[in-house]
């Protein structure tokens, strides 16, 4: 019997970067698989290439044992292949029933129908209305999309991949960004789905992963990296390293910090966007001085609470962000950049026309003042020193991260907010980050930062505080960072 | 032959000018300004006025584009910032409407009848290029596109203002966390760009009849190059000038029928091909 | 929505001065026109392009139109009936001249139409003539399919036309231009039916005229062109002794500026411009306008030198406190045309005053003038001259003024196909 | 409520030759056919999210053809016909190459292309009179009454309007939505994104064509104006003024826009500025009426 789904040596590049690098996998058919790798593992390409948003530079795709690789989008869900989105993905102003009728009508080859009302077609009413049953929606028919919970949205997604009648299912992290309640009723509508349709799944939420999949397969760097039954991936070395770091990163010395009012105070944060509520009552405090670290699997709310605190995700109303003592909550973000507040973000955005050394200049020019001096950010990073000249979009992925730092360095801020400072980059860079971190505190700058690295964590802050879904799970002061890290492992591991 | 070239390009020069305001403003606000050839024409009626008042060429060079930029502040600041939000076609409607009341204020202020002082004596010279007869005033408008165009360049290059637009332009949002104050950089690129096109209204006064609704003739054109040389693209707005420049002169001597259309069809074909314009940022 | 009302009654004060100017035109005795009991007042729908880099030449019309109306006001009126005018945009866009004329008649209950500037309007409008059935006299637009193709052969009758048409641009020409002493001659032209058609013409008769003459090249410009240079140097590079252009408005002035850059008028022996006379182009060039180039028009303000003629530029200067241009004289004649052939006609009825109108004769400021019966066109001389700067007048003006006979340039029926 | 005012505005629109003179049957019948060009516009943009700018041109290509065929001696009804289907196969030509296009792109290509079709109108002289355009264009005997030239045109408008209506209620119209709010989606639901678009360029372009096609013989004279941007730009306006995302929004915005113009001009001969100014406090006061109501919502979509 042919495999459902067979891949063979998937190949994809993107420029200088390969997202995948030759892949196989053969999915059988039945049951639920799952996709899981750290961040940037190429997850996402991955779905994208079997789905047909992007074409694979190499290798082949079968599917029911017809080959697919050169079809597009739309003829490979009329195949069969239906699937969700990372980020929400629905038709936001129509009602939710005609969200739904789109896929059905597709499906029954009466998109192009232009002289019957399609909703006098019985059995397309009869069929959305199933759907939406189905996933739990049945009451929302007449909704805007728009106007959905987040978690509401998510199973619109579901209904909408369901009406194809997929053979094969596609879920790119189906709970991202819901509330415990919302998580739940979407685990019990994909447990009950895994019994009609073949299911792969990308997914963070290692509970969502280990509570469904019978199968795991962990993409690393654009590799395969293991496959198997969950047993087997908790058990695996290799896996565990990835996620949790590597070990060889020495913990800095840190100095107490603390003394006096603490720089930030946050309390009750809740922030989101549209209808999707990501953060939900954040509340903590940052000590002038101190690193402290946002810990959190992909998709927990650690980015929202940076672009938070740096205005470019506003807050909702009865958050309150005090620097200082001062209420910086709502204001835009030049503003707060001239209160000394600076942003790193993690896809670092990096100006790709201006050389290093103009990135650099871009904030003292616009804050009109002064602080750090090229001199100095070449001895804290010392592979940037040569490549002043160059232009941000030839640097590598770690120079650019080293660069996003330094420009927001500039204006000597009395907060760096810095965002997954340690995704993707090597070993090598990963040492410079550490050592420049203990540099820039020595400063006198205030540090938080946000990643899922347990172990760089370890090494830089001296407090970490655990987010899963939008809350602040767990504080970790520095003695419970260094000694037993039992509960933050099973937080943020496998 | 060469020399049909020359004079092709000194044609794109004031193309150039209006592009280029067009394209930096499009670049940083994201805004198509419909209006962009009213200031133009703008920038020629000022500049007349200015010459009548001071009876010096180059008084009005210099008072002409001031003025088309003092009217671009009252439009961003009074205007254009209410509807950045709001969907292009709206804004689209917005700088319309500019257009429309624009035409008929001028029409008001200086009736419907052409107005078109002699050119300065300094610049009404010719220089004899084999032979052929370029006029001076040609060589000059040559001299300041080029000027502008490397002004420009030094402008953004090297200036902080400069690198601020250019960041600003790439990425808004990230600027705008390093503490670049947007809107304040919007006002002044909007007037920038509208001193660009009255400096290219300006230079227009002494060669080329001024009359209300000028404006309507070039903006097309500006639209055409810009697009072509991709929205945004100062570079692509200078290579777009001088080509629509040379595919008009060279247009009319070879192939004199497709002239109404060689420049939509010059559009047409780099937009299927290249749908970002020639130098323009390809978008995901 | 009250329909904008007729000059007349802010301008009451300036009409009662305009009174004596008046009683020497049309209407032999002023205040004593009859009474024919006509309807009170004699609507005239006027339209000419208003917006736009050619606006000039609306404004230049409805000066002219409503001097007229003043002063027929004045002097009593069309037979005892005052004129009411109305202006409309015709935006020189086919379908808002149709629209115009449609509304004039149907909705504001005009008994006249006057004016326009555009040739395809002119033939837009003339061709639905027959439906609204109202006299319309156009004063600008100069199409030879106007009065060639739509009365003569389509006998559209209630179309009549009071300006020269393309003959003067494009065979009086030729007439001068057989005299020139140029052999090589080439165009810069606009690029549609009337700058084709001009060209057609003149080259036609000057052929006949002056065998030996070579037309060595020429480069057509898209309306709306706002630079001539690369025209001039196609044109200059293929070396012609004389350039014969029919650029108007904006655009002439604009070409023959940059013309005069390139010292196309040192190097060229003749430099020859059909609309050159128009006061637009006189007043937008000044001191600019090369000395010695032709020009002519469809009426210049110096020619011919009559009493007629004097009284019309004293009046429109004292009115307007300009020199009139060519389409003031015209719409000027237009309305006097209407009151001389209704108060023949006594009655407003379009077929008596259509009867009325053919062959009427008209004594206008641009001279003696007759209203062909075949062809519903005014004849009349129309001087080519050369520029010249007169310290007298405060714009260019026109010497060594030549004139031919009628007969000489205005085609003729059946109009035989022009040979070129 | 829906089938009320529909119903209401049939009758009003069929009585009018009955209790109005001639210029205001004439000005409607002008209003028919705007709203018509308009509602083809707003089947690309309001409905599929593509800012046309190059209409002008279909609705050029039915006048066109629509007139050539009446004096080439066909009779009214199959020539206003065969302009439409005409005006069908140039979207249908220059349609192949704008679908793959959105955005500012999209309305630049149309715009090229609107343009190209303005100088071959106008340069081709033998066949569409240049830019005289054609002139005496004969609607037969029957039709030459303007009171039964009007039936026809508002009956053949009404119906088109029927039409377009029952499409945006059909499968494809729900497609074409689905398209404008995430063609993503739409794509990974099934939907054939670009013969999606592909058709509603088609079916755009037709109606365009009879636009234009009962233009024609309704002023009887078609000049390259037709084709030109400007004229491109009126449909936009029309369907911006009224709103693009109700269906009677550029029907609405069509009757103002003619109507406010028509007003204006008979009070100043500085319509521009007077429409000018009207234009930019439509624009500013988002918040209120129809135009206001469907500019939040599309706002509320763009922040999305």
């Amino acid at each position: 019997m042919t495999a459902l789904l067979e891949v063979r040596g998937l190949h994809k590049s993107f420029a200088e970067f390969t997202a995948i690098d030759g892949v196989d996998l053969a999915l059988p058919g039945g049951g639920i698989t799952a996709v899981i790798g750290p961040n940037g593992a190429g997850k996402t390409t991955f779905i994208n290439l079997l789905t047909g948003k992007l074409a694979a530079d190499a290798g082949s795709i079968r599917f029911g044992g017809a080959e697919i690789t050169r079809l597009s989008a739309s003829a490979r869900v009329h195949a069969g292949m239906a699937r969700t989105f990372q980020v929400t993905n629905v038709f936001p102003l129509l009602p939710v029933e005609q969200n739904v009728a789109v896929p059905v009508l597709a499906r029954t080859r009466r998109s192009l129908e232009p002289r019957r009302r399609f909703d006098s077609m019985e059995d397309v009413r009869e069929e959305v209305r199933g759907l939406l049953a189905t996933v739990g929606l049945g009451e929302r028919a007449a909704s805007t999309a728009a106007v959905l919970s987040h978690g509401d949205r998510r199973l619109l997604e579901i209904a909408l991949a369901l009406a194809s009648r997929p053979k094969l299912l596609l879920l790119d992290e189906p709970t991202a960004g819901m509330g415990a309640g919302e998580r739940e009723r979407m685990l019990e509508r994909i447990r009950a789905l895994a019994a009609q349709v073949t299911i792969l799944l990308v997914e963070h939420d290692m509970e969502v992963v280990f509570g469904l999949a019978s199968r795991i397969v962990v993409l690393h760097q654009g590799k395969l990296l293991a496959d198997g039954s969950p047993q087997s991936i908790r058990e695996d070395a290799r896996v565990r390293e990835i996620y949790l770091g590597e070990a060889s990163v020495a913990p800095a010395p840190t100095t107490a910090a603390g003394a006096g009012a603490p720089l930030l105070e946050v309390e009750h944060l809740d922030a989101g966007y549209q209808a999707s509520h990501v953060l939900h009552d954040v509340s903590f405090g940052v000590a002038r001085g101190g690193v402290v670290a946002l810990l959190g699997r992909n998709g927990v709310g650690k980015t929202t609470t940076l672009r938070s605190l740096a205005g470019l995700t506003p807050p909702w109303r009865g958050s309150r962000i005090r620097l200082q003592g001062e209420d910086i909550a709502g204001q835009p973000p030049e503003r707060i950049a001239a209160r000394g507040v600076s942003y790193v973000p993690d896809d670092r955005r990096i100006f790709p026309d201006l050389t290093a050394a103009e990135n650099l200049r871009v904030p003292l020019l616009a804050l009109k003042r002064g602080g750090w001096t090229r001199e100095k950010i070449g001895a804290l990073f010392p592979p940037l020193a040569t490549l002043w000249e160059r232009k941000g979009q030839h640097l590598s992925g770690g120079e650019q991260k080293m660069l996003a730092i330094a420009r927001a360095l500039m204006t000597a801020p009395s907060l760096l907010l810095l965002d997954e400072p340690s995704e993707g980059l090597s070993p090598l860079i990963v040492r410079i980050l550490v050592e420049a971190l203990a540099q820039i505190r020595k400063e006198g700058v205030t540090v938080l930062l946000a990643d899922q690295n347990l172990m760089f964590a370890r090494a830089v802050a001296d407090r970490a505080l655990v987010m899963e879904r939008g809350r602040i799970v767990y504080a970790a002061e520095r003695a419970q960072l260094l000694g037993d890290q039992s509960t933050l492992q099973r937080l943020l591991a496998v | 032959m060469l020399f049909q070239g020359l004079v092709g390009l000194s044609e794109a020069m004031y193309l150039w000018l209006v592009a280029a305001g067009l394209s930096l403003i499009f670049g940083v606000l994201r805004v198509l300004n419909f209006a962009h050839g009213s200031l133009y024409m703008l920038g020629a009626y000022f500049a007349w006025v200015a010459f009548r008042i001071t009876g010096s060429f180059w008084a009005a060079l210099l008072i002409g584009p001031l003025l088309v930029a003092a009217v671009g502040w009252g439009m961003e600041y009074g205007f254009l910032r209410r509807v950045y939000r709001v969907e292009v076609a709206f804004q689209l409607l917005l700088t319309f409407a500019f257009v429309l009341i624009f035409d008929d204020l001028v029409k008001l202020a200086f009736g419907p009848v052409y107005q078109s002082p002699p050119t300065p004596a300094a610049l009404s010279g010719a220089v004899r290029i084999g032979r052929s007869i370029l006029p001076t005033y040609h060589l000059f408008i040559l001299a300041v596109g080029a000027a502008v165009g490397l002004g420009l360049w030094i402008f953004l290059e090297k200036t902080g203002f400069g690198l601020i637009i250019r960041a600003t332009a790439a990425d808004r949002e990230m600027a705008r966390a390093l503490g670049v104050r947007s809107s304040r950089l919007f006002t002044w690129v909007f007037v920038l760009g509208a001193w660009l096109a009255g400096l290219g209204g300006a230079l227009s006064m002494p060669v080329r009849a001024i009359s209300p609704g000028m404006g309507e003739f070039i903006i097309i054109e500006a639209f055409v190059v810009v697009v072509l040389g991709g929205l945004g693209s100062l570079r692509g707005a200078f290579v777009g000038a001088l080509l629509i420049g040379l595919l008009h002169a060279y247009g009319l001597v070879f192939m004199p029928v497709f002239e109404l259309a060689l420049a939509y069809i010059a559009m047409a074909a780099v937009l299927i091909v290249r749908p970002w314009g020639l130098f323009g940022a390809r978008e995901a | 929505m009250a329909p904008r009302r007729g000059i007349s009654r802010r301008n009451f004060l300036q009409s009662s001065l305009a009174l004596a100017g008046a009683s020497a035109l049309g209407a032999p005795d002023a205040l004593g026109a009859p009474d024919l009991k006509l309807k009170k007042p004699i609507k005239v729908g006027c339209q000419c392009i208003l917006s736009g880099p050619l606006g000039g030449y609306g404004e230049f019309m409805r000066k002219g139109a409503t001097l007229a109306m003043e002063e027929i006001n004045a002097a009593g009126g069309i037979g005892g009936s005052p004129i009411e005018l109305n202006f409309r945009d015709e935006e020189l866009k086919p379908d808002v001249g149709v629209k115009n004329a449609r509304y004039f008649v149907q909705d504001w209950g005009a008994d006249f139409l006057i004016g326009i500037d555009s040739s395809g309007v002119a033939l837009a409008v003339g061709e639905i003539m027959p439906t609204l059935n109202r006299v319309l006299i156009v004063t600008h637009g100069a199409t030879e399919k106007y009065n060639e193709d739509l009365v003569y052969k389509k006998h559209i009758r209630q179309c009549f036309r009071v300006c020269v048409p393309v003959y003067q641009d494009g065979i009086a020409s030729a007439l001068v231009a057989k005299d020139l002493p140029v052999k090589r001659w080439a165009t810069i032209s606009p690029d549609y039916e009337y700058g084709h058609t001009s060209w057609k013409m003149f080259r036609a008769y000057l052929k006949q005229n002056k065998p030996d003459v070579e037309f060595v090249g020429e480069s057509f410009a898209k309306f709306g062109t706002v630079d001539f240079s690369s025209h001039i140097s196609k044109v200059m590079a293929l070396n012609p002794e004389g350039i014969f252009s029919t650029e108007w408005g904006g655009e002439a002035v604009t070409m023959i500026k940059q013309a005069k850059l390139f010292k196309v008028f040192e190097q060229t022996k003749a430099f020859m411009i059909g609309m050159g006379s128009a006061m637009d182009v006189l007043q937008g060039l000044g001191p600019d306008y090369p000395d010695g180039v032709w020009a002519s028009g469809r009426y210049y303000f110096g020619y011919p030198d009559t009493p007629e003629n004097k009284r019309f530029n004293d009046s429109f200067k004292k009115r307007w406190d300009t020199y009139p241009s060519y389409p003031s004289e015209t719409s000027y004649t237009a309305l006097n045309a209407l009151k001389k052939a209704v108060e023949k006609a006594r009655t407003l009825d379009t077929d008596k005053v259509i009867e009325a109108l053919e062959g009427l004769e008209l004594s206008r400021p641009a001279g003696p003038c007759v209203i062909r019966k075949e062809d519903h066109q005014a004849v009349y001389a129309v001087p080519w001259g050369q520029i010249t700067h007169d310290k007298k007048y405060p714009m260019p003006t026109l010497t060594n003024l030549k004139i031919f006979k009628t007969e000489e340039y205005y085609r003729k029926p059946p109009f035989a196909p022009v040979e070129g | 409520m829906k089938l009320v005012a529909s119903a209401l505005l049939t009758v009003a629109v069929l009585l009018v030759p009955a209790v109005s003179g001639p210029f205001l049957q004439y000005l409607v019948l002008n209003m028919l056919l705007l709203a018509l060009l308009a509602l083809s516009f707003n089947l690309l943009f309001g409905m599929t999210g593509l800012l046309s700018f190059g209409q002008g041109a279909f609705y050029a290509g039915g006048a066109y053809a629509a007139a050539l065929s009446l004096r080439a001696g066909f009779s009214l009804i199959p020539s206003i016909l065969l302009g439409s289907v005409f005006a069908a196969a140039l979207a249908a030509l220059i349609g192949a190459f704008c679908v793959r296009h959105t955005r500012i792109y999209f309305s630049m290509l149309t715009l090229a292309f609107g343009m190209l079709v303005y100088a071959v109108v106008w340069k081709w002289t033998d066949v569409t009179g240049g830019d005289d355009g054609l002139i005496g264009i004969p609607r037969g005997a029957f039709f030459e009454k303007p009171e039964r030239y009007y039936l026809l045109s508002a009956v053949l408008v009404l119906v088109s309007i029927a039409v377009l209506h029952r499409l945006s209620a059909s499968p494809l119209g729900l497609s074409l939505r689905a398209i404008r709010e995430n063609a993503e989606r739409a794509e990974f639901s099934g939907v054939a994104v670009r013969r999606t678009i592909f058709i509603a360029f088609v079916t755009a372009g037709f109606f365009a064509g009879l636009s234009g096609a009962l233009l024609a013989p309704l002023e009887q004279t078609i000049s390259p104006s037709a084709a030109h941007w400007t004229k491109s730009a009126e449909p936009v306006m029309a369907t911006l003024i009224g709103g693009p995302f109700l269906f009677a929004g550029p029907l609405v915005g069509a009757v103002v826009y003619l109507g406010l113009k028509e007003i204006i001009v008979r009070f100043t001969e500085y319509w521009l500025l007077v429409f000018g100014l009207v234009l930019l406090g439509m624009v500013l006061s988002f918040r209120g009426g129809l135009l206001g109501a469907a500019a939040d919502l599309w706002g509320r979509r763009t922040r999305a």
